[in-house]
């Protein structure tokens, strides 16, 4: 089962104006750097980004808001970026903020079949209007919780740091974040890894996302990993 | 009256041995300085960590090992990493002892706002709707007072909520306050100095005031 | 008339490349070793397993590694282990493209039973309840009529279900069969050697008969 | 935060009558074989077992049920035990037969904080009697569904093949199956291992089970590890 393809744009081709479109990532830990290249360059409008965020002016899905690509956002945290306050004043970009463990349950969801979650997050605030809200008890505790759906983007873009040839992903540290579920979500998965290997050369008790779940790879080029907050100490 | 470090070396003295913790951005991120080295305690990093270590040092950064603040840190023996969604998990199952976050406004009920002013650009909830949903035990670190003087101690809250009825105790500049089940600032602690009147004065909610208010001993 | 093989050869055929599936326990099982060399399929175990291998050799077997009928198998390159949560999640996330399963009755409207039989003990459903009610594509493997010559291509099953209009195609020793979205059995080949008038007098539910019916071609 | 024990007994000491207990495995592979054995040594009775299977007579959970310590089983498939035939049909134990895909999700449910989830296993039969049914669309379709709630064990007993005193835990091949979340939805859980490491010396990457879901760590002692039914080929 062979889903190698030869880079990004080819990864990318069949991504459409208007699609919803999930990105993994966190902050700029893990983003699909060469697919976000591509789909700048390819110049796709009107996406719906799933993201926890949406990348910095310069870098990440910020190369997307500058180009006006993208028509809205799905997201947890947007602090760094001012092309974004922007597009969201003005009112070319709408933005839907929700939380973070209830994006990344809902982008769970779907990898695992299940059209609806419940989760305490944002019970008794703005986010848990015209929602349904249920009590349910738990460890022991009555309390509230809202139905929150799956989230189901038409195709997903994770980077990796090994994949092998038949889809199976590896990453590294905390680039993992939402990568694995956004991988799981999509109805197309397109993953660009560090390292692209044959099948057997990754541990089976070590894969993160089985390969079942991914569509296209390829092996991605020229990594920034660009640090968002360097902070360090000074050895003594 | 405390500063920031001053409020965090209190709150510190709130963790325990054996505790698995989430710090906040913020006065709670330096809550982790002032943990006694002679208890075990494993902090949680809600994009992924368990046993997350100090910042690296100078030219040992990892654009791959970051905290949720985005800054880059380092793992001690033990570490575990995992996905969003699992973290969440574990937060949300009550596998987090404690969780210690910033406000803008609590309320004598418990309720606290801290993602939103409006009129101002939103940038998110990020994960403290979740966190503070689900932890069983939440101290918030913040100031007494807003920048304008005016208490963030309040009878109800006036900006957007993160959560309703969740907040157990509050450390300020000031005071070491709980809130009570049936509502209520519940004056536990007075801050260096700082008298049982300046307290009174700073909260604008329902301060409850039981026999003498020992102050805070910190270090 | 076919065997057991043979029932298993004529299923091989409806596996195509790129395939990600299941077999369920009996005459399933031998599909894996009639899937064509030259085509691409990945083998799903629910207890685990993506790319599940033949198996092992004398000698070579590891307690570890079992398929979802407790067997001792292999790996094959490209393997993925995980865990039966995310395993029953792909298989409801509908990622497993054709579930192969044997069946006790299968209705004209695609209802399928075959976990239980009122009066004997019951073991268990394990895992086909799931299976049947998330699949894309499900192909039944089983006998045409049971030992008692009843048919078991019915009008309405009389056992217990497994799972509701699931089932799109039936492969027996007498015939392929399809379920129509609208209901009925719609013959689609005999067995070699079969004629329609016995794959009538077997079936009980409503069979469908359109056109000159094709002899099966196996091998 | 070392949470090793020395061993079973220490490690169950306050395993009670009348507790309801998960235990991973499926069918005798990955079983916590140690627990096990020291649960019948120690006697408890009346349990409510949750496990995908119930062992066969003379090993596994059959343990447990020849000495009759088991009230209630909830289970999956429990094929292979005649004492566990003998026990049902003379009602000296209760059977509860759930989806094999069903129970795992439930158990994960309560190690992931939600309270309870949706899936389409059962629907429109007698597993669905008495239970909540909705529709959702998902993946396009709309179909039915059915409310099922997290089950949340007293004590759960895992088998892993490493584990760091910390509680992390690593399996190997398909040993893995239900005992993640089996160890995740525990209230107290045990873990036994084949291999008890210390603290660094598992790559934080490959983690399981992080330890914040493990209670109590053990190392275990001889491993039968039995296989249930053996099929090989022979070399040509």
């Amino acid at each position: 089962m062979n889903k190698t393809v030869k880079n990004a744009s080819e990864a990318i081709h069949d991504i459409k104006d208007g699609v919803t479109l999930a990105a993994g990532g966190f902050g700029l830990c893990g983003i699909p750097e060469n697919c976000i290249s591509a789909l700048v360059e390819k110049g796709v409008k009107n996406l719906t980004c799933i993201s926890n965020n949406a990348g910095v002016d310069d870098f990440g899905l910020g190369l997307l808001l500058k180009k006006k690509q993208i028509k809205k956002m799905i997201a947890s945290y947007v602090g760094e970026n001012a092309e974004f306050e922007r597009l969201t004043l003005s009112g070319e970009m709408e933005v839907n903020l929700i939380p973070q463990g209830t994006l990344a349950t809902r982008l769970m969801a779907a990898g695992y079949g299940m059209p609806a979650i419940f989760t305490p997050a944002g019970v008794g605030t703005e986010v848990a209007q015209g929602k349904e809200v249920r009590k349910f008890t738990f460890n022991g505790v009555e309390k509230e919780y809202l139905l929150e759906y799956a989230l189901e983007p038409d195709f997903s873009i994770v980077k990796a740091w090994k994949g092998d040839s038949t889809g199976n992903l590896i990453f590294r540290l905390t680039a993992r974040n939402f990568s694995p579920v956004v991988a799981m979500a999509g109805k197309i998965t397109i993953a660009e890894v560090e390292y692209l290997v044959e099948p057997g050369e990754l541990n089976p008790n070590e894969i993160h996302v089985p390969g079942i779940y991914v569509h296209r790879i390829f092996q991605g080029t020229n990594y920034e990993k660009r640090i968002e907050q360097l902070t360090v100490r000074k050895k003594t | 009256m405390l500063d920031k470090n001053g409020i965090a070396k209190r709150i510190a003295k709130e963790v325990k041995n054996g505790m698995y913790v989430n710090l906040g951005i913020g006065i709670p991120t330096l809550v982790a300085n002032y943990i006694p080295k002679n208890i075990n305690v494993v902090l949680q990093s809600e994009n992924g960590i368990l046993n997350m270590g100090p910042f690296p040092f100078e030219g040992e950064e990892d654009a791959d090992l970051i905290n949720a603040g985005k800054q880059t840190v380092t793992l001690l023996p033990g570490a575990a990493i995992f996905d969003s969604a699992l973290s969440f998990g574990m937060i949300r199952a009550q596998k987090v002892d404690l969780t210690i976050l910033g406000g803008m406004e609590v309320s004598e009920n418990g309720d606290i706002a801290n993602w939103k002013i409006p009129g101002k650009l939103v940038k998110g909830m990020g994960g403290a709707m979740d966190l503070v949903a689900s932890a069983k035990n939440i101290i918030v670190a913040m100031q007494h007072v807003n920048k304008a003087g005016e208490s963030k101690l309040l009878p109800a809250c006036t900006l957007p909520l993160t959560g309703k009825k969740c907040v157990k105790r509050i450390v300020t500049e000031l005071a070491v306050v709980d809130i009570l089940p049936q509502g209520g600032f519940k004056l536990i602690e007075r801050a260096p100095g700082v008298s049982v009147d300046q307290i009174k004065r700073a909260t604008t909610g329902k301060l409850i005031i039981e026999g003498e208010i020992p102050e805070m001993v910190i270090d």
